[in-house]
């Protein structure tokens, strides 16, 4: 984009210009969750929007996460625009019924007759020393949920256009954000934008290796890829933006190009993201593929709260270099 | 936002709104027997539950609502549907799985809506939509359209924690809802003094809620306790609890015919011998004169008329083509 | 197993009389469940457990999914072997909190300290005309995290011999039935027997192609073989009976072996159980592949109710044997 | 099984018990000191929740129990530890996320758990224990050993269904088990008016269990509520639920300074001026005439040596090493 006018903002100011920007446009946009109005959630990604658009539209919620996610079902179905906050990932395990079984179903339940045009945002990741209950990854079950769109913005850029879209979409969606880069500063368009849901975004163009990344692997993959320039290999980082709807096409060509890729996400690698991207890649890209997909994600363990333990559990940017580099044969 | 009234505007006199409720629930009886019919006959799939000995609550209830306020109703929802305003014919055939249906075929029994009525669905997760119709409440206050949501569900939702939390958001937030709890003494094979603890007003009182008990075979009674709780909620003065004693006649679901090692055959014989909400009511009509045999015969002899026509209609309509199963996953 | 003396028992029989004998043996195991004591489930599949151990052990609770599934996790850290029964896969939604954050992490949480011996028990499973809330099949979600357990049987012997290992697990495990496999008969040993857990069993063998199938699809991936030897195709039936932890080198044998590979799984396929499966062996077999391993689950939408438009969500005999024949490039 | 009632045993008089519980008050203050000052000095990983301003509520209550009766426990846990019998210096090395710990540093400040004190687990899912509180009462009372369990938790628990669903449970099975709510006016930065309906008290009433509201700032008084309701418990009259106000002297979270916009300062000062736990014992201790001051200021000494030794040696402690990680999933 360098023709455009930019700012540099962070991710959680790009969060909250999304927000805001929606619902200045739409009166029926709106907000519930913990702590979301005067203290604008613990990461205070929310601060100010209560000041603008007032407790009416900014309501803090009893810690009720299956009760005002489910009200949040009905409200989309009658008219407004709900954007819950569900303050940590590792809470979606009470909110289940209410996505699942309702917020996804009702569309196709009801042959089309009514819609449920809501958001979830939530966070994803680890390494804050926040222990099992607050480090989880957990968005590979929403993606395999038809009726659900799940997205996973790696730059301010990304969330902020990605998370207008999701606002205006029809249906339920699911917005994860990787909590540790909240602070992460990148450009956005003075102007307006949006993303759509299901383009994958090629974030650094390469020959020799694919790294598909997801949220906060996306960061890791691109310190990768400059450790990996150093030893002589190219790689490029493909960031499919949304699990559902997948780009796999976008994955796919590249696969073809290269004809090497790691799939690198920070939920567990087991029956996680990188299983079904690993095997969407090879099998559209069986015949030009060099080695086999390789997938890194978290250790299937609980996290671990020490942190010597934790730093072990997630892909860096070191061990993503040497596996790419092993890989290519080229040590 | 203007309120559709016509329904609460023809109300002229007690008795045109007792006869109107005579004729609904006549016709809630009806529809379920050939229900029981088409299933019996093994052309209705999955299973049935029937509404039979409850009608009084679901016509009560909702001869006190307009046309565009909303309902959520159960797995054991037909009663709920029709006394909203629902067809019998496209219900029929949502029952059977056809494209008529209200749902194209792809709800079935426990999962009809129908937005024209104000019905957000029938829903087969016990308590799933106590959510939803919370959040229609929750829209309606915020969109200012005069609208109030009956949540309908069995005396076995209240097990389901979730019931809890929106019954606290709903009096914080001083929602237009009205939880309506059908006490008809069981759960599937279970009675329900072995689940349930305590007092079961009490659970809604708990949290500030205006909760009222009634004889739920008294369709009278029904609708006067009903309209207080929903024009109250409509005046703004929060949510409501109607708890309705009541009976099911037959089993759980059709196929449940050996009950006695649950409840005793005395047992069903008394509600159905001195408590049946039509017997009731016939006998109050023609008492206060407000009807003669004839006329309620010749009721009778109309809606069977018009029941078969619509049974007939379902069983001659077609299924939906195979590839609509990939329509309306999404919005 | 020829020389074993041999019963036929259902598939509902078999999980009985696991259940009995691990009760008779151990008294500390004791089942919670809606409807499990005189009822025996709506699948009747406890008949006559709560006659032989009573009350006491074969516990009726409240429809509370989430409350006695925490429960369970309690008693089984302080001395029980809780089994509790959760009527439809489906509502593992409600319980994945007291799963997911409680039960799989406690164990590793509290340094070893703690330990949870229970089992979930479930179903999954389409094709019963029960819509979308009653029809899911969710085993990727808990396959997905660590701590947990997952068992698939697929035969009234492998239900019988793995349900009593679970019990006897030191860990929570979680344990899907195919409700439509209940009345299949197989035979089972006259001994006592049990099967452990992360053992892949070869249903057949074969040479030109590998069906890895799990749960309901086993039984179709042999029909489909059946058809296949008669169109000269030799396949292999390889059922991994445990998803996790999963018995990788079984299933990259075969895949080495026959070089082309499906995965069925009735889960929907999409960030599910085939892409774990899929991905295991395109890595594991990559140099011996002569095609790319095909997988087959539930089509990605809500599983609808109309019977034309269910039977097409799922593999059939006819779809997986019409899919190898092309893998294996005979037409 | 045989019933461990030293600690109880030893209570001869109600001088010794008061001077008892002064001691671990005070412990519990010297020791959140600690935390704090590890935290702020970036000693310690994660988040910090004092308990400070809310001891007398550990330690009435844990007051009344056996060594072997359970508790769960929450997110602000130090102080039930303590109360409950754990030793400092692996606390605090839990904390650290050392090797030495409670845990071995898996666990962290919120998942402190050890079976040698009945304590079942600190846990970071608000309300997230109440299962496994209300499931340790079920095994105790199956297996007939006497114990009791007490469920700890803050008054935000009460916004999460799976509350009242184990009450019911508890109330049906009439179980040994106790819900101590603490309520000290805020979940993070909310206040509780703002999230919680009704009276509290009738939430627990409605479900039939026995209630109390107590000071939670006088420890005595504490005492003999939670005394009665835990004997009523272990006599087999059911459970009970214990409603403690109090109030946290310090933020949310040690990080939590800036807390005007949710709570004035002068109510800060009123609760730790006129209503501190500790003054109030040490006044009515002297009045009385039990202790002298020299004797108090000797128990104060004697503790601060012991908790700066506990500091000393969980900061001298190991971390674990990194194999540890993989260690422990499964048991
Ligand atoms: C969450 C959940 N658990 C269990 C079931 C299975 N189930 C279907 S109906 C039913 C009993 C419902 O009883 P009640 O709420 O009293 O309604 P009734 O059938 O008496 O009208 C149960 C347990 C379910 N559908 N949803
Ligand atoms: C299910 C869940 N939702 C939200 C949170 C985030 N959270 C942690 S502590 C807390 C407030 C708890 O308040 P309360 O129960 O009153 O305990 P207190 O901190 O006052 O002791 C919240 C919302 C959580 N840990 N778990
Ligand atoms: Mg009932
Ligand atoms: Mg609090």
């Amino acid at each position: 984009m360098p023709e455009v006018a930019q700012r540099e903002v962070t991710f959680a100011q790009a969060i909250r210009e999304a927000l805001a920007e929606e619902m200045r446009r739409d009166a029926t946009v709106c907000i519930l969750g913990e702590d979301v109005a005067e203290a604008g959630t613990p990461f205070k990604v929310l601060s100010g929007l209560v000041e603008e658009f007032g407790k009416d539209r900014v309501l803090d919620t009893p810690i009720s996460e299956a009760g005002f996610t489910g009200m949040a079902v009905g409200a989309a179905m009658t008219g407004l625009r709900p954007v819950v906050d569900i303050m940590f990932g590792d809470f979606i395990t009470l909110t289940m019924d209410q996505m699942v079984n309702q917020a996804a179903k009702v569309h196709y339940m009801s042959g089309g007759r009514w819609k449920v045009p809501m958001v979830m945002r939530t966070t994803l990741g680890a390494t804050r020393r926040s222990a099992a209950q607050h480090s989880q990854s957990l968005h590979a079950w929403f993606s395999h949920v038809p009726g659900l769109k799940v997205v996973l913005p790696s730059t301010p850029y990304d969330a902020k256009g990605l998370l207008k879209t999701a606002i205006r979409d029809e249906n339920p969606v699911v917005f994860f954000e990787d909590k540790m880069m909240y602070k992460l500063k990148g450009p956005v368009p003075t102007e307006e934008y949006t993303i759509p849901l299901g383009v994958a975004d090629i974030k650094r163009e390469g020959n020799d290796i694919t790294l598909v990344a997801t949220s906060s692997m996306v960061q890791v993959a691109l310190g990768a890829s400059t450790l990996l320039e150093k030893a002589g290999i190219s790689a490029e980082v493909i960031d499919p933006r949304t699990t559902w709807p997948l780009d796999e096409k976008t994955l796919i060509d590249s696969a073809k190009k290269t004809s090497r890729v790691i799939v690198i996400d920070e939920g567990y690698g087991r029956y996680g993201v990188t299983a079904e991207i690993a095997s969407v890649i090879a099998e559209g890209a069986f015949y030009d593929l060099d080695a086999p997909v390789k997938r890194m994600g978290a250790m299937h363990v609980p996290i671990p709260f020490s942190p010597p333990l934790e730093d072990a559990t997630v892909p860096t940017e070191n061990s993503v270099f040497e596996a790419a580099r092993a890989l290519c044969n080229r040590n | 936002m203007t309120i559709i009234t016509e329904r609460s505007k023809t109300t002229t006199t007690k008795a045109e709104q007792a006869l109107r409720m005579y004729r609904q629930m006549l016709a809630i009886r009806l529809f379920e027997e050939r229900v029981n019919d088409l299933y019996t006959r093994a052309l209705m799939p999955g299973l049935a539950h029937l509404y039979i000995g409850e009608e009084a609550v679901a016509v009560g209830v909702c001869e006190a609502l307009h046309k565009d306020d909303y309902i959520t109703s159960t797995h054991r929802g037909h009663g709920h549907c029709l006394a909203k305003g629902a067809s019998p014919d496209r219900m029929f055939a949502e029952l059977l799985g056809k494209e008529a249906g209200y749902c194209r075929g792809k709800g079935g029994s426990m999962h009809i809506a129908d937005p024209a009525t104000g019905n957000l669905g029938a829903n087969a997760i016990v308590a799933g939509s106590v959510g939803i119709a919370t959040g229609a409440a929750f829209a309606a206050q915020r969109l200012g359209n005069g609208r109030v949501a009956v949540c309908f569900f069995g005396e076995g939702a209240l097990g389901q924690g979730s019931l809890y939390e929106v019954m606290n958001l709903a009096q914080l937030f001083k929602l237009p809802v009205i939880y309506v709890c059908e006490n008809n003494l069981y759960t599937e094979y279970t009675h329900f003094s072995e689940t349930t603890a305590g007092e079961i007003l009490n659970r809604a009182t708990a949290f500030g809620l205006e909760a009222a008990m009634v004889d739920g075979q008294d369709v009278r009674a029904v609708h006067e306790a009903g309209s207080r709780l929903i024009e109250r909620a409509r005046r703004g003065e929060g949510p409501g609890f109607l708890l309705a004693n009541t009976y099911r006649y037959t089993g759980h679901h059709v196929g449940d015919i050996a009950r006695e090692y649950y409840r005793p055959k005395a047992e069903e014989q008394e509600w159905k011998m001195d408590r049946d909400p039509i017997k009731n009511l016939t006998k109050w009509l023609l008492e206060q004169k407000l009807a003669d045999s004839v006329q309620l015969s010749a009721m009778e002899s109309e809606l069977t008329a018009e029941m078969d026509k619509a049974v007939e209609f379902a069983v001659t309509a077609p299924y939906p083509s195979p590839e609509e199963v990939e329509q309306d996953v999404y919005a």
